[in-house]
Parts: structure tokens; sequence; C-alpha cells
């Protein structure tokens, strides 16, 4: 009976205290609000790249709200982003999004994380006609579903391996084979095997191409194997854990390589710290890179102000997951700004119809939704930091070969 | 015998298990030194009697004192310190355990460490066997080597008091005259030594008096010459008059 | 029933070693000896707990050695526990017809009531029926661990220690049941340490010392056993008996 | 050769391992508890050896003190304060008792730690060792020395130390201990806080070799499962042999099968064991 | 009382598509889910008590039948069906092989059946996708009539499944269960065959998951290894039985709508530490009502009036 008692007194305080939390929240809506829901996962094992969109989506949010917000006609709105954690489950992410469509009222959306979470939760969005813009999501599959509402900042995955083959065959014509470990889940797996086309294209024999389990915690095996097969470039794929475990593996084992590429993560700070000396001469490929220079429309301007911006608020160098988050913020303000409402519909064809230039690049959607207009650069970390081998527009750095 | 003052000093004692009573007020008295058997058949609550005094069983009424002070909410750490040793029923070795690690977790709470050697000398001299199998785990001896090992630990616990439910259960004629000799050593250096024994008559023979009880009560008790005599015995052991 | 050299080993030790034995329909048996003799185990070994290693056992002609438990007690073999097993969370009632429910074939739950009612006035405790099991004292538990077996329509009925930790009045009450049980016409097997109690209701008499059948005939034989009482009182009390008659002779 | 290099590498891991499954086993068979945290005691003691290294240069072998008293400490309390309580309830509570602690601390961790992964750099890195061929990463050969010491050390402290005994006496016969004067609660929660001071010294360990996040926890987590029933429950020895077997077999499943397998195949040979052989390689004999 | 409350209850929420939004709808195809997966979870570990951690090995057995029947294009209804059958063969099998394990060993060799058939599944791309997933074949009707379509499958499962549950316990066959639970030798002695029983009882708790399981996949259109073989789809049942009563007929049902209420509140107002406050919440639970939150009052309501 006691226990019963002390139970229910917690729970019931629990249960004000929630109201209480929930309730303050909703208040304020004095001023005019523009709402952005955002579906991110913030625990479980996606929980590093869900907090790195949100620092992205918070930049914009709070650089363009201190300028006053998103000026719809000749109204001001301040803009609100509601996160939701979907815990990096998948359907959970198709859940969220519809609560925050359906529940939360959300006017825009950003999608979830990465291409499988984007393609499921990409229904619900278009079955509401609600305008979604996906920062993290490359496939092609993603936008090849018909949809009219989704739009995406990232190029295909072709995009990242061709120009990186076609690099590495000019610069080391002696390149012959090929070596692919990529980890069995969806963008990696994605990557790989896009990579196992451009390699083909190149009459690179594959040497070794082996997926392995998510939460291997082993790779000694593999890169034994791998060894013994002496490709003249590695390439492996999967998440940071994955990539600095790899590596340093690579480098206990004596697993010596003339080009080693890793996607994706040499570009986060958080590998580079992971791996030290190991990283010299890791190449890679992303969809931006803090050493490009845009001349940007939108709040954010020039990408040296946004790598500025960025720097002062959290104290980091930004990388492109978190770029393309602020970038998505900046294409939503555009387009809204642009169809001067906040009609679905008409902001919709604003998107369709965009082309300008942000910090990120160059904005221009395909047929399908996919940016267009980017041309993803290559880089190689060296002296600790990652530096551009390609386009030459932009080059920092001649690419060097040999991993040891 | 009965001019000494009983020490451990058992009063109007019931107990039992949760809603099942056992003990029906049990009235046991029992002098340093001295050497008691209680005899009586299956499930008449002997070894309840034996829990309850150890502690691992809750009185739920009477009194248990020692030299005047009351363990009536003894834990078996304080009774165990109090000196009073149970060599449980079934011997209740540590198995997998060697023979030295089960005498020295006899002397679990004892802190001194050179007198713990002594003792464990003195068993290995009492029991050789033992110090032949020192390092072999207890549960690969035969059942007379495990009593003397669980013997053994008891005494390593320096009781005043050492009670051992059952001694001879299961063993062969011949290891139960070497406990028994044991016994009547360990007796002779001032332990006082409570048996809770089925062989009635090596019982008898080797205690100074003796208690039966059936039904959680004590029914006969006196010298064990006495008790051997009465008729009553024999008829709680198996029915016959 | 018949037991034909049945043989059980746990490790080393031989709890029931080469044990022969009839039982003819409508006896009452006792099977006695000393603490850890191996009255439970051959009881296992016949239910089929503790299958034996070698030796056949059949139930009317029917061979029963390999099978499971709860096959045995389908075909009309149960027994009773030494320490009472009711199901804690159920009703008496419930533990009742749990067993004319699943051995004795009783068509549906109401059915199965309706027959665990009768066994529980039979052993009189149709008063408490709807109360907990737990929450009988031991002589009822005892009670309701006998209406659940006779709830199973047994051709034999192994009693294990149904009287230990019962007072007099108490063992006296259950005396009658068990004779009671016997005169519908059920074989019995009453395991008991005690020989008192089976002294006056046995037809018979086996008893078992280390896993051995040392001794199989009327109670009066029995008692009168040497090795019997050596394995009850100890060897010296056994000699010193032994010689006092030899003496009481000469 | 490579044969040989896989086996070297299986058994460098399997020591590893080994490390994991010893305290999450220890609990396991003198508790009867299933303690989920562990793998989450794990991550701390990484965090812990990062952090130590981060402020203070102390190096991860060093900081193992450090790891494992503050993972003691916090398992005493733990157990002494909340799953005692609960100590003796079916299996089903004390796991989901665990399992809501776990998300507790789990959760904990993520806000004050984030879920970057970070990596522990040594600056005096040992490299490797070739030996005709045969390459020995030296941190890794280190470390897994260190693990054996460790684990040794565990091995001796049940066997050798008075607390020791007890702990193996309670594991055998609670009652029987309770009559030699050991007071079993205190010895639950010494065993518990032994269990977590192996993984706290684990995480230590581990920090030079895996990147750290508090969502790697479910992994270490897998791998105890894994080992305890691979090597029997509750002994130093089993979960050494549990923890070996499994990294060889990891090893050489993946050059036989690829890498995506490897998981599969020692969850496949658990679950053949848990049918035809509960109790283990190591069976029921083994002990501390 | 008791058919009066049903009854309300079962109109309610067959009413409840025509009031609620598409959220509502959602929220309540969730909770119909999570009671098919309590009361699943319920015939082997709440009336037979062996601690099965095996739902989400059942759930995504069903995810992925439903999901290649549908690929293959076989009608929906059908694979949902053909789904909840597989689940039940299979849990058969494996019954027969693992129900001789007792307590912490059943209770692994049942949570590494879901971690084996993942990583079966991640690893046969051919059939299933592998680590790129599944997608589902899209129903071409409205948003509306969907959410429909999949809530009052839903609640159709939860009702097949609550029938089922409230035959068993009342037949001979809960009976069977009540006596392995509470002391399977004497239950054994009694006559009941504790292995066919057992593994009626695993098998039937997963049918219906399996079930659950496929309409699940066709409603999220996608699915993948890591998130139905998930672990917290294993825990989430055992807690909500907990929360609702052991071995009852609706403490199941009462909680998981219980759960779920708590996780969406937790989970909208705590974004960051919902799993911590959700472990706290298990915590308490354990350590202060082992028997259940609402266990007594429902139980006293029903039962009380009939004697």
């Amino acid at each position: 009976m006691k226990k019963r008692a002390l139970f229910t007194l917690a729970v019931s305080t629990l249960f004000v205290g929630l109201q209480a939390v929930g309730g303050s929240s909703s208040v304020q809506a004095a001023e005019k609000t523009i709402k952005f829901g955002a579906p991110l996962p913030l625990t479980g094992a996606l929980a590093p790249e869900g907090i790195k969109i949100q620092r992205g989506l918070n930049l914009w949010m709070d650089t363009a709200n201190a300028k006053g917000g998103i000026k719809v006609g000749n109204e001001r709105y301040k803009i609100k982003i509601i996160y939701q954690d979907y815990q990096s489950n998948t359907p959970r992410a198709v859940q969220t999004a519809e609560k925050l469509i359906t529940d939360d009222k959300v006017n825009f959306l950003f999608s979830p994380f990465g291409s499988g979470a984007t393609k499921a939760a990409s229904g619900v969005s278009e079955k509401y006609g609600i305008p979604t813009i996906a920062s993290t999501a490359s496939s092609e599959a993603v936008y090849n579903q018909g949809y009219k509402y989704l739009f995406g900042t990232f190029t295909p995955n072709i995009t990242l391996t061709q120009p990186l083959t076609d690099m590495v065959i000019a610069k080391r014509p002696e390149t012959k084979t090929v070596a692919i470990l990529a980890r069995n889940d969806f963008f990696p797996l994605a990557i790989a095997n896009v990579m196992k086309k451009s390699a083909a294209k190149r009459n690179l024999k594959m040497v070794f191409f082996e997926k392995y389990a998510i939460g291997t915690m082993d790779h000694s095996s593999a890169l034994v194997q791998m060894k013994a097969a002496k490709p003249d470039w590695i390439f492996a794929t999967g998440y940071l854990n994955d990539l600095i475990l790899i590596r340093n593996q690579m480098s206990e084992l004596g697993v010596k390589v003339p080009v080693l590429t890793m996607v994706a993560g040499p570009a986060y700070k958080e590998f580079i710290d992971g791996t030290g000396k190991l990283a010299e001469n890791i190449t890679s490929a992303a969809w931006w890179h803090p050493a490009v220079r845009y001349n940007g429309k939108g709040v954010m301007g020039k990408t040296e102000n946004f790598n500025k911006l960025f720097k002062a608020k959290y104290n980091l160098v930004p990388d492109y997951a978190e770029a393309s988050a602020t970038a998505a913020g900046i294409i939503f303000q555009l387009a809204i700004e642009t169809a001067g409402t906040l009609d679905h519909k008409k902001v919709r064809d604003a998107l369709a119809t965009m082309d300008t230039e942000t910090f990120f690049g160059p904005i221009k959607f395909g047929a399908n939704g996919q940016i267009s207009s980017l041309k993803p650069p290559v880089f190689q970390i060296r002296g600790g930091k990652p530096l551009v081998v390609y386009p030459d527009v932009i080059k920092q750095i001649d690419l060097k070969f040999g991993i040891k | 015998m009965s001019e000494n003052i009983a020490q451990l000093e058992i009063k109007a004692l019931t107990s039992g298990y949760g809603e099942i009573q056992v003990l029906w007020g049990i009235d046991v008295g029992i002098s340093a030194g001295e050497t008691v058997c209680i005899i009586g058949s299956n499930g008449v609550g002997k070894s309840t009697l034996l829990r309850t005094i150890s502690g691992i069983v809750k009185l739920t009424g009477g009194s248990i004192t020692l030299d005047g002070v009351s363990l009536n909410n003894a834990t078996p750490e304080d009774v165990l310190s109090a000196g009073i040793v149970h060599v449980p029923e079934g011997r209740r070795l540590f198995s997998a355990m060697s023979v030295r690690d089960n005498l020295l977790m006899g002397a679990y709470l004892r802190k001194d460490k050179s007198a713990i050697q002594d003792d464990l000398e003195y068993v290995y001299h009492m029991f050789p066997i033992l110090a032949e199998r020192r390092r072999q785990d207890a549960g690969t001896l035969s059942g007379g080597e495990q009593q003397m090992c669980a013997i053994g630990r008891g005494v390593m616990g320096r009781p005043r008091y050492l009670m051992i439910d059952e001694l001879s259960l299961g063993l062969a004629p011949r290891a139960v005259d070497l406990l028994f000799e044991a016994l009547h050593n360990i007796n002779q250096s001032g332990v006082a030594i409570l048996l809770v024994e089925q062989d009635v008559m090596n019982a008898l023979e080797f205690a100074d008096r003796a208690f039966v009880v059936d039904q959680g009560k004590i029914i006969v008790s006196g010298n064990a010459d006495e008790v051997a005599a009465n008729p009553l015995v024999q008829e709680a052991y198996m029915g016959v008059v | 029933m018949k037991l034909s050299r049945v043989s059980r080993q746990f490790g080393g030790l031989r709890a029931v070693d080469d044990v022969n034995l009839e039982i003819e329909p409508g006896e009452i048996v006792g099977l006695i000896g000393p603490n850890g003799a191996g009255k439970t185990t051959l009881i296992n070994v016949i239910t089929g707990v503790h299958p034996a290693n070698s030796g056949e056992i059949e139930l009317d002609g029917q061979r029963i050695t390999k099978m499971k438990p709860h096959e045995v007690a389908n075909i009309g073999c149960s027994r009773t526990f030494q320490i009472v097993q009711p199901f804690p969370n159920m009703t008496v009632l419930e533990n009742v017809s749990a067993g004319a429910l699943f051995a004795a074939g009783a068509k549906n739950i109401r059915e199965s009531r309706e027959q665990a009612m009768e066994h529980l006035e039979f052993v009189g405790l149709a008063d408490e029926a709807e109360k907990s099991a737990t929450a009988l004292p031991l002589a009822g538990r005892k009670r309701l661990e006998l209406a659940k077996s006779l709830a199973m329509k047994p051709r034999l009925l192994m009693l294990d220690e149904v009287n230990a930790g019962l007072n007099s009045t108490e063992i006296d009450g259950a005396l009658k049941l068990i004779q009671a049980i016997s005169d519908r016409g059920i074989t019995l097997i009453l395991i008991e340490h005690l020989m008192k109690v089976v002294m006056s209701m046995s037809s018979r008499i086996v008893v078992l010392h280390h896993g051995k059948l040392i001794a199989n005939g009327t109670p009066a034989e029995v008692i009168e056993d040497q090795s019997v009482i050596e394995a009850y009182l100890g060897r010296r009390f056994a000699e010193k008996m032994a010689k006092e008659k030899n003496g009481q002779m000469t | 050769m490579l044969y040989l290099q896989i086996l070297l590498n299986g058994l460098l891991l399997g020591g590893l391992y080994a490390l994991i499954a010893v305290g999450f086993s220890l609990v396991w068979g003198v508790l009867n508890v299933i303690n989920i945290l562990h793998g989450t005691f794990i991550v701390l003691g990484s965090y812990i050896a990062y952090f130590a290294h981060l402020y203070f240069g102390i190096h991860p072998f060093a900081s193992v003190i450090i790891s494992g008293s503050v993972l003691f400490c916090l398992g005493y309390v733990i157990q002494a304060g909340i799953i005692n309580r609960v100590v003796a309830a079916p299996v089903l509570m004390t796991l989901t008792l665990t399992f809501g602690l776990d998300l507790l601390l789990n959760n904990a961790m993520l806000i004050a730690f984030t879920a970057d992964y970070r990596k522990l750099i040594l600056t005096d890195s040992l490299g490797s060792y070739d030996l005709w061929g045969l390459i020995l990463p030296l941190n890794r050969v280190a470390g897994v020395g260190l693990a054996a010491l460790l684990t040794f050390g565990l091995y001796r402290l049940l066997r050798d130390s008075n607390i020791g005994r007890a702990i193996v006496a309670v594991r055998m016969d609670r009652e029987a201990a309770t009559l030699m004067g050991v007071r079993v609660n205190r010895i639950n929660a010494v065993t518990f806080a032994l269990g977590a001071l192996m993984a706290g010294a684990a995480g230590s360990i581990f920090s030079i070799i895996y990147p750290i996040s508090p969502i790697n926890s479910g992994l270490f987590l897998g791998k105890a499962f894994v080992i305890c029933i691979l090597g029997g429950l509750g002994s130093v020895p089993g979960a050494m042999i549990g923890g070996i077997a499994l990294g060889v077999i990891e090893s050489y499943g993946a050059l036989f099968f690829g890498p995506e397998h490897s998981t599969t195949l020692a969850f496949v040979i658990l679950i053949a064991l848990l049918i035809f052989r509960p109790t283990g390689i190591m069976g029921r004999k083994g002990y501390e | 009382m008791k058919k009066i409350a049903i009854f309300v209850a079962i109109v309610a929420l067959l009413a409840l598509p025509y009031f609620g939004n598409n959220y509502i709808v959602r929220l309540a195809t969730v909770m119909m889910m999570y009671s098919v997966l309590a009361l699943s979870w319920n015939f082997i570990g709440g009336m037979a008590g062996y601690p099965s951690f095996a739902t989400a090995a059942f759930f995504g057995i069903g995810a992925y039948v439903g999901a290649i029947l549908q690929a293959n294009g076989i009608f929906f209804g059908a694979a949902w069906f053909a789904a909840g059958l597989i689940a039940l063969i299979f849990a058969a099998i494996m019954g027969r092989a693992i129900l001789h394990l007792r307590g912490h060993y059943f209770a692994i060799a049942s949570l590494v059946m879901v971690e084996v058939l993942r990583e079966v599944v991640n690893t046969n791309d051919q059939i299933t996708g592998g680590g790129m997933g599944m997608n589902i074949p899209i129903l071409k009707i409205s948003v509306e009539a969907s959410g429909m379509l999949f809530y009052y499958s839903m609640f159709v499962v939860a009702l097949l499944t609550l029938a089922t549950a409230s035959w068993v316990y009342h037949s001979k066959l809960g009976f069977g269960f009540r006596c392995i639970q509470q002391n399977e030798a004497a239950a054994n002695m009694l006559g009941v065959d504790s292995t066919k029983y057992k593994t009626i009882a695993f098998s039937l708790s997963a049918v219906f998951v399996g079930m659950a399981g496929a309409i699940y996949a066709s409603w999220v259109n996608y699915i993948e290894p890591p998130d139905v073989f998930d672990i917290f789809l294993t825990i989430k049942p055992v807690v909500m039985v907990l929360l609702g009563g052991m071995g009852t007929v609706f403490g199941p049902i009462i909680g998981a709508v219980a759960f779920l209420a708590l996780e969406e509140i937790v989970w909208r107002n705590f974004l960051t530490i919902h799993s911590a406050v959700l472990g706290l919440l298990i915590v308490l639970l354990v350590l202060f009502l082992p028997k259940g939150a609402l266990f007594f009052d429902y139980r006293q309501f029903f039962r009380g009036r009939k004697k």
C-alpha cells in the first residue's frame, strides 16, 4: 500500500512536471513565427550525425532571427524549429515526421538523417504536400520516387567517386587494383557500389570486395586478407567509429597502400582527432568543404562568413553535414521570400525554379528534386587538415600518394 | 554435571518457517565443555533448533542467551563471533573450493593470521587425510572426508560451542568411529559439543547428556545412559515399544 | 506394478541399486528406510522424473520405464511430494482441479471443478476451497496434496511422507484418510521414515538402505530383522538389542 | 602465414573479449543478476581514461587504477542502494531493473559527453613489430597483456584473499556462507563493485583501441553475453576461454565466410551451445 | 459490467478515426500494436512464466515475410496472414529447441534469436535488401484511407489477440500455463505435458506479433533490419506487462496504453533525456511495484461482482 502510494506520488509529480514543461513552451506565440519540423536521430547509433544537423540548423535559425527573421511579403516571421528525436530508428522517423506535420502543425519540414530515413519519411511529406529539404540524402533512389515536395542538397553518390577515380588515375597511372571494404548499411554500401562502378569504368581491377556487419569490433581478418591482395587503392566506407577503427588497425597490421580513401568521415574533425597522424594523406570526397569559396546570397553571405560564424558559435570548423543543414535552412528562407507567401504549393514552386548561389555552392534542383548544380570537392588530409585537391578552382594543394 | 551452570541457555524457544511453526517451546541449557546430543526422528525440528540458534532462522518466541547475553536478534555473524559454530546437515562444503580454502572459510571472521595458520595445522594434525588432500576440491572427497572437512571448518572458527547436525549420515562405520574420536578430542580441548545424530547408540555413548525431540518439543531429557534405557527412545524412532 | 533390477545413479552414487519389487493391486506397501536411503529417489524413478539407468518398470503389464512424468501421471500413477508443492497463486480448489483436468481427463474446467470439490469433501477441505493454497496450515496442505493426487484418479498412489511434521492427532486423521483411500481400491505405496505409522497400515513393508532393498515382508518380520534395526538405530544399538534378545533366550 | 596471423589477431581480440566478460560473468554467477549496465560501465571507464589523458596526460594503462576505483565505488553504490533490494527477485525483475538503470546512466553520459566519437591517441605509440612476417601490433599486445594481468589478478583475489573466498563461497552455497559469518549483502555489493571495476579497467585499455561513445555500450554487452555462454558462467577461466574462443571464431569466421558473417557465426554457435550444452565449453566444473 | 465496459471501449475505438486527426490515428495504431506485443508476450512470459526476449524476432520475421510477399505481388491481407503463420512455425520449431532451458539461459537463448535473425536478414541481401532495407509497395489510396486501413487492421489483430488471450486464460490450456509457471515439476506430475504446453505458449506469443510486424511493414513502407529486429521491441512488452500485471487478460492492454502515454509525454517533453526518464520509470516500477502498477484496481473491478 505504502509503496503504491509512493509510486503514484512519483508518477503524478512527474506528470505535473511534464505538463508544466510542455505547456510553457507553446505559450509565447505573440510574434509571428514559421514553424519548421526537424526529425533527427538525437539518440541511438546515429546521434553524432543528428547533433551535427541540429548545429547547422540552429546556426541558421539564430543568425536569421537575429536579422529579423524571414521576410514574407511585408511581414517578418521568426523562425522556430521543432526538433523531435527519432532515436535512430527509421520507422520512428516516419512517425515523427507525421507527428510534426499533423500535431505540431509545422509549415515546412527538414528530412531525417541519411538516404534511408529520408526515403522512408518522404512519403509522409508528399502525402501532406509539405515542402521538405533533405540535407543528408544522396541516393538517387530517394529522389526517383516521383515526389514533388522533396528537395535535396546532396548530388548523387557517383559525383563523389567519379572525380576521385579520374584524378587518381590521372596523377598515378600505375594504379591498377582497388580493394573495397564496406559497412553493410544503407549509405556506406551504396557508395561502395558506386565506387565499384567508377572503378570498372576506368578498368581498375577489383581485388577485394567485402562487407562488414554493423557493430564489427575487429577488422583484422579482412585487413590481413586485403593486405595479401596488395591493392593500389583501398576504399573503405562506414561511419566515424568504423573508419577510425579500420585506420588504426591498418596501421597496427602494417597495411600500406598508395591511396587510401575513406567515406564518410575524414571530413569530420572527430576523425582527424581520432586517428592523429594516421589521418595523413587519406583522401575523401564530400559535398562541401570549408575551403570552398562561394559568394553566397542569404543570411550567411560568403563561405568565409559562414565558417567564421560557425567557429564563433561552436568553436569548431564546420563539416559538410553541418554546412548542408545550414544551407537547407537558407534555401527554405530564400524560397519563402521569393514566393512571398507560406503557401506550400507556391514555396514548392519557388524551390523547383530556384537558381541562385549560397555559401554552400550554386543551388539549382533537377527535375527529381535533387541538386544538380553542386560540384563536390575531393580533399586530402594533410598536416591534420582536410585540404582541397579538386576541383582546380578551389584547389589548395596537390594530391599526394603513399599511406603508412 | 548438573552442578555446572548452563551458559548457553535456551528457554521456551519457538520458531519455524513462515506460517509453519516447527519448534513449540524448547528448553535446553548447555554448559561450557559439555557434550550434549539431540535425537529424534526426521522432521521433528532438530535441525531447525540448530538453525535457530545460529541465527539463520528467526525465532518467534522464547529466548537464547549466551553468558547472559541475548542472542535473540543475532545475525549468523554475531552468533559466530560469540563462539557458536554450526556444522550444517549435509556438510554443505564449498564443493569447487579446495580443502584448504574450505577450512580457511571457517576462519572468515578471524583476523589473527598466525593463529589461523596454527589452527590449520591443528586440523591437519587431527585429520591427516585432509592435509594430504589440501589442494583437492572438497567435492571430490569421500563422504567421511567431507565430514572431517566440515568439522575442521567448524573448528577453524575457534568455537566454544560446536553444533553438528547429522554427523554420521550416510557414512561408513569406520569413518564414523574416526569422527567420534575427533569430536572427543575437540571436546577435550574445552569445546562444548551439541550433536544432532540419528545413530542413537553412538550418540548416546558419546554424549554426557541427551534430549529426545518429538514434534518440536523435548519429550525426554537427562543423562545419556538414562535416556538410552528409556523405551520412549526406541518408540520415537521405530514406533515399537 | 513390477520393478525388475532397477538402478539409478547420480554421478558415482548409486541412489537406487538393483531393486526388484512386485506390488499387487489393492495392496498397501510401506516403503521405509533411514534418511538418504533412496526412498524418494525410487519414487522419482518410477514417475519418470529421474528415469532409471537400467532395469524395467511395468504397471499392469505396460512398460513405463522410459515414460515422461506427465505420461506416467496420465496412466494412473500419481504421487504426493514430501515437501508439499501446491501452486501458490491458485486456490485450493484450482489446485485440485488441475489434477482432475490434466490426468483424469475431465472434459472442461467446470467438470474438473466439480470433481475437485468431491475430492476436497473427501479429504475434509471443502470449506477451504476458495482459500489460497499457501494460506493452509501444514496439515491442510498435506490433505490438499492428497486431494490433488486423488483427483488424478490413480490406480497406484505413492505417498511421500504425508505425515512428516504433523502432530499426533493430525497423524491419526491422515491415517484414517489413507485407509479410506485404500478402501477405494487404490494401490498405495507409503513412504515413511517412521515405522510407527506404517506398522498399522501396511500389509507389507519394504526397507531400503543405501539404495538397496534389504528387507521385504510383513511388519512383524521386518521389525525383527537385524539389518533393519541396524539401518535405523545404528550398528551398536542393533548389537546391543541382539545381545539382550539372546540373553533372554538363553 | 595468413592463417597464423589471423590466429594471432583472434587471440589478441580474444584477450580483450575476456576482459569484457570477466566482470559480467562474475556478477551473473554470484548474484544471479544479468547486469545490463556492464557495457555502459566499460564506456564510462573509457571516458575516464580519455579525460585523464587529455587533461593530466595520464597513460591509459595507468588510468586503469583511476577508472577501476571510480567504477568500483559507483558499482558498490548502485548495488547496495538499488539492486540489492530486488536481488532475490526473478530474472525478469533484475534484468528489467538493470535495463532501466542502463537507460538512465547511458543517457546521462550522452548528455555529459555527447555522442561524438572520441579516440585517445597515444603520443608515444609503440607501433608494430615484424616477427618473421608475423605482425605484432604492440599497443594491442601491451593492452592484452595488461588485460591478462588484471584477469589473473582477479583470479588470484578470488582464490587467495579472504573476501575472494567469501565471494566464491556465496556463489556456491549462500546459506553455508552465512554460517561462516559472511554477510551476503555486503559480498553481493563487493562482487558487483568488482564487476564494475573490471569493466572500468577494460574501458581504460579499450580507450586506445576503440573509438569512445556511449553508443558503444550495447556492442560490449552483446559480446559479454556470448562469451559467458561460451565459457560457462561465473568463472574467471571460463570467461577467458570463452573470450579467446569468440575472438578466434570471429577472426576465422571473417576469413572463411566474409566479415559480414563473422558475428552471425558467433551467435549461431552460441545458440547451438545453448541448445546442446548450456553449461558452456568449460561446463560447471570451472571455478574462479 | 465487464461486458458493457468492453463494448463501450470497442465502439469508442471503432469510431476513433472519424474524430481524431491523422496523428491521433497513428498513435492509436501504435497503441494497438503495443497491445498485440504485450498480450502476446504475456502468453509465454506472464502465463507460462518463461522470460522470453524473442518478441523482436517474431516481429522482424513478420515484417520481412510480409514485405517480401508483397514485393512479389501477393495481396497485402494474405501476406499479413502468411507472416503470422511463418512466425508461428518458426516459434514452434525454436521453442522445441530452447524451451528446455530455464531462467537466464532461456532468456538469453531467446534474445540471441533476435540477433541471429537480424544478421541473417542483413546478410541475405538478394532477398531482403540487406543493409539497404526494403520498400513495401505503397497502396494507391488516400492518406486518410490508408491511415484507417492500418488502424483497423491493427485493431483487428489486437482484438484477435485479446480474444485468444481471454479464451486461453479460461481454458485448460491457460490453466496448464499457470501450473507450469508456478511449479513446472509439480505440473508434470499432475499430467501436464509441459513441453507441449510451453511450445504452444511460445507459438502463441509469436503468431500475432508476426502479423503485427507485417502490418507495420506495410504501414511504414520501409523496413530495415535494425528497426524491426530492435531490442526495444523485446523489452517494451515486458515493461508493459509488468506495468499492467503479469498473467492477466487485460493487464497487458492497460500496461500498453499506460506505457504509450508515458512514452509520448516523456518523448515530447524531454527531448534529450527521454530515455533517462523512461529508465527512471522502469527503475521505480521494479523497486516499488513489482506486481504491476495498475494491477489491483481493475482486477478488483472486474472480479468483485462475480462472487
